[in-house]
């Protein structure tokens, strides 16, 4: 556990939050793809603590953000802390997204703050891997979007989609991903996904019908958030339970039965 | 300076505070964050004759100030257990307490009888009170007979003191704890979770597979201290108190109601620190009130001269 | 427009939302901060033969999410009550529902035949529940014979119908409600208050005078639930579904897992209004979900075609 | 219910906070002696309300003033509230205390923060009544110490007194009050009290031993706060239970058994 001090907490899309936290040891270490696991509050109600993925770390600033949606009871006490507030926080926690081999084209596919971890992965992919590739985004509607001039600061190119149609085209984004490797035929891509459970069952089959590897965050509620409690089971595609906090929540996504 | 050391099955604790079977692993995710070593005792994961997969997720569900928990006792089963994380646990510095489950009382038998070579445990606490299984588990410890049934055949196969872990959703908590006492149990621990359910609405189904899981969490702690108060008051063999221990105040309740130890359970998932806060705690609390042994506190709350 | 109306041991009920016994009174208080017509019904405090005092102070202690209480039946008794309480009551535009308790079946018996010429009574509620009473109270609750011997002579003298208030502290409620339905109950309530304890730390002695207390409040909503969809399977009387519940959604999940009818208790205690909240709540979920009328909701979550 | 917004929430003394809100139905119609009774939080936990007397009401400005000292989460939620925020409330509810005839001498005695209610008491005796008297306050320490000044401003002579002698005498403002009963015998008198139950105690005793009339603002652990509950029991004299937040949670001292 550290206490980490927050630094910002503010809004940055309709019901999206950013919270920028002085955590030297997330900051040193953390991979795009671990999480934070947050005590939204001191008493015994909400009991359990709240997973968010790493977002971003400036190591120089000593800083880690996450990006938050308010869905309820936890994350709308978080939006309430102020800067120079102390968060209980362990982390960062899980296995993240592993970087491909050079001259592989990085494909990024969010949904919603699904998009969060997948900034971090960009500046990674771009920083360290030199890897450019293109990020398909979803979002409900035009107000809630997020992170495109991130993306496309680290040079990737940023296509987008939306339900209602306020903004990019009116859909999914994982369309838009579908069109992309339909027109690009051969190339040798990967592909780094997070958001909703359906989206990350239409990237698994997309990816698996070309033939490209599809590395997929996952989602279940938690309990200790290290591997003790065996709370947050996904099925795994050779039997038995694979634990997303533990084994995950960046898997394969052969390796896990997602439905 | 405080004794905090108490006595319980046989077993000596440097400190009260045990961690809940099933909320600590088998101790080695915890041990990374803390010195497990500080803990009165280690409580493993309960363990079945065969390995079990565990129940389909969801597995777990927040409600008011607790859990609902539908883990299936998800273990690598007795063999598992002896190759993968025996040789971890057999090293640690604190007393181990192997939780064990099963689906009839002959598979207790076999699986006590599997353990009983292995020298360092402490204790094996029976499992008759898992809400999560389709056969065996808490049925066990709904009536006295089958209760003592398997008390009584771990007992004869254990080298090992023998705790009961009992089931609250029972009508009457004594009537359960005097059979296994009867059994020969060398001590009880209270409670395990609460039969409960939620509902997705959206869904409009039960949220678990299962439909029903365990409570616990502080939203239990009322119930868990009146059993173990009840408990107190029939048996004379030491209670481990647990269900809804969130601070040392928790600890000091279920302390003064009878429990000789506690156990810290789903607080864990709040905060990993939260046994080792407790031994403070419990510390500071006997020097305030002029106590120099932890042990002189249990059962406190039963005496009629109390300043009422 | 959905039809929020329910019907229920032959009441009709404008909308499936009344207050738990106990915590409105005699509707009275409330009526001064809102228009109790607006509730679905009205149950008041529980009422015995003779006035009761109640349970000397305190009475009240808060645990996580939740609330024990040792009232103790404080009421005018049931000659009190035709005086002073019932002029008000009877002129609702609301069914009312009298809740009544006793230590002797004989004393249930005579509070029936007491209160058979008092017209406009909608139902009995008859409490064999309550945890807080030195006699009788739970105790009935907890065997299916007691259960059944007082909710029949109650039945033999009541020109209303009955409804049979079940206890949680029970191994198998399914057990208890066949045994009222027998008895001829036209509904079951679920829960009372499910039996806890808190100990005061400081003066190391329970909080309450007499030790045991009653639990409520959205602590034992989890178990409740799963009480009302245990008994929805066991019985064909309607469930009266109560025990937690704070918001909207949480009405919902009881009458998906099978209650016909609500019942806000502790809850008004935070929020006076939650009631109200609850019926537009329902009435929001209803048409979202494209229903027209409420009771089509009732035992929903059963279905094994649920989308799984 | 109203819902009221807070113009103001500051520490006044070391853990003891003064919230002003903006509530026209309470500042019409308060009395002193009756309470309010505060939502601390939306969610389910900590479940009831927390009552506080009332301790000043401004009608022009339409304000209602709370005193209140952090013990426990309630209080501690409510302490980190900001202006702006909304309070949901319920209120003025319960018997304040009753004004004296004309020509009594109001004897005030406060314990630590059950000086709150005394303070409005002391504004309608001067105002209202155009009485002045004398006020015995006690706190634990000088650092608790809050409302002198108040006192003084309505013409009422303040003595002090702290457990640990940190300022004014060392020791209990009953022993004020005894001191002061001794030397002026036999003074037409009234005295109101608020403050822990020891101290409440003992002011029954004084008055009855001086056959002076005692009024005393009583505390007990309240449910719904309007009798509907039976919750917040008193053993009246008379055999059975008067309810705090009903009948009280001002009470003639023969009225009811203390202890
Ligand atoms: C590894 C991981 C990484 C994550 N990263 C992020 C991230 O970067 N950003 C982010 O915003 N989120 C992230 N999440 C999700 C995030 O953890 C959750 O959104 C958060 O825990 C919600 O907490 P809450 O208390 O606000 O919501 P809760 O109060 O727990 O409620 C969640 C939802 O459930 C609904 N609900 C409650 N009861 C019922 C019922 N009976 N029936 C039907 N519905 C019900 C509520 O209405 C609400 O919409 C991540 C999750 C995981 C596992
Ligand atoms: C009519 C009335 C008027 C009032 N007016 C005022 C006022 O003007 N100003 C004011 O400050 N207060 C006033 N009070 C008191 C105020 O209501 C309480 O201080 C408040 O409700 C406390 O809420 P909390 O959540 O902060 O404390 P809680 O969390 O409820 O805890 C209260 C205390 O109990 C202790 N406690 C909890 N569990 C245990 C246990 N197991 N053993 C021993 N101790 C335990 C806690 O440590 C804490 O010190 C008034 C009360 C009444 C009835
Ligand atoms: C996720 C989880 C898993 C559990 N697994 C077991 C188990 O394997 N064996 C057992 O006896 N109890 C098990 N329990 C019950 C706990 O040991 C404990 O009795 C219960 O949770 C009450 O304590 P608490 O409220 O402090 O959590 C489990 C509880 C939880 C929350
Ligand atoms: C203060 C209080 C008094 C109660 N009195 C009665 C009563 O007189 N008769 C009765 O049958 N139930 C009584 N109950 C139980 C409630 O009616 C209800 O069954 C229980 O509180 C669970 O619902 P809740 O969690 O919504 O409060 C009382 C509950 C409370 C909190
Ligand atoms: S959250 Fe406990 S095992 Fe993953
Ligand atoms: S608080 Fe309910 S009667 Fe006083």
């Amino acid at each position: 556990m550290h206490q980490a001090e927050i630094i910002l907490n503010e809004k940055v899309a309709h019901s999206i939050y950013l919270l920028r936290l002085r955590a030297n040891k997330v900051a040193e270490s953390a991979n795009p793809g671990q999480f934070l696991h947050v005590k939204c509050t001191k008493g015994p109600h909400p009991l359990l603590r709240r997973p968010f993925s790493i977002a971003d770390v400036q190591r120089k600033k000593d800083t880690a953000d996450i990006i938050y949606r308010v869905v309820g009871e936890g994350t709308s006490i978080l939006s309430q802390k102020k800067p120079g507030e102390v968060l209980d926080l362990m982390g960062p926690l899980g296995r993240g997204f592993p970087l491909p081999l050079p001259g592989t084209l990085p494909l990024i596919v969010g949904g919603g703050v699904g998009v969060a971890p997948l900034l971090f992965l960009a500046k990674k992919l771009s920083k360290v891997a030199g890897l450019e590739g293109r990020a398909f985004l979803g979002f409900s509607s035009a107000r809630e979007t997020f992170g495109m001039e991130v993306f496309e600061s680290y040079g990737f190119s940023v296509e987008l989609a939306t339900v209602d149609g306020t903004c990019g085209k009116m859909g999914f984004p994982t369309e838009l991903l579908e069109d992309y490797l339909k027109s690009e035929k051969k190339v040798k891509a990967i592909v780094y996904a997070c958001g909703p459970r359906m989206l990350l069952l239409k990237v698994k089959e997309i990816a698996a019908s070309c033939g490209i590897p599809a590395y997929l965050s996952l989602e279940e509620r938690m309990g200790c958030g290290i591997g003790a409690c065996l709370g947050c089971a996904v099925k795994s595609a050779k039997g038995g339970y694979k634990k997303v906090c533990r084994d995950g929540p960046v898997f394969e996504a052969g390796e896990v039965e997602i439905w | 300076m405080v004794d905090l050391s108490v006595k319980i099955a046989g077993i000596c604790l440097k400190n009260p505070v045990m961690v809940a079977s099933g909320t600590f692993g088998f101790a080695r995710e915890y041990s990374r964050m803390f010195d497990v070593n500080e803990l009165g005792a280690v409580v493993t994961k309960g363990i079945t004759l065969l390995p079990k997969e565990g129940n389909p997720p969801p597995r777990l569900f927040e409600t008011p100030a607790g859990l609902l928990n539908s883990v299936g006792l998800e273990n690598p089963g007795v063999e598992g257990f002896i190759r993968d994380e025996w040789p971890y646990l057999k090293n640690l510095q604190v007393p181990v307490i192997v939780n064990i489950a099963g689906e009839t009382v002959e598979e207790y038998r076999r699986i006590a009888q599997r353990l009983s070579p292995l020298e360092g445990i402490s204790a094996l606490e029976v499992n008759i009170s898992c809400p999560n299984v389709e056969k065996g588990g808490m049925a066990f410890s709904r009536h006295p007979d089958s209760a003592y049934e398997v008390v009584r055949a771990v007992k004869e196969q254990s080298p090992f003191p023998v705790i009961a872990k009992l089931s609250p959703n029972v009508s009457d908590i004594r009537e359960i704890a005097l059979a296994v006492e009867e059994a020969g149990a060398d001590a009880v621990s209270l409670i395990n979770t609460m039969l409960g359910m939620a509902v997705d609405v959206e869904k409009k189904r039960p949220v678990f597979k299962r439909v029903f899981a365990g409570l616990s969490g502080p939203a239990v702690k009322p119930i868990a201290l009146r059993m173990v108060y009840e408990v107190y008051e029939a048996v004379k063999i030491p209670i481990i108190g647990m269900g809804g221990i969130f601070g040392w105040r928790d600890a000091v309740e279920f302390i003064l109601a009878g429990a000789s130890a506690v156990a810290v359970g789903s607080a864990i998932f709040s905060d990993p620190a939260a046994p080792l806060k407790i031994i403070r705690g419990l510390e500071d609390y006997a020097t305030r009130n002029l106590k120099t042994r932890i042990s002189d506190l249990v059962g406190l709350a039963h005496r009629n001269d109390a300043e009422f």
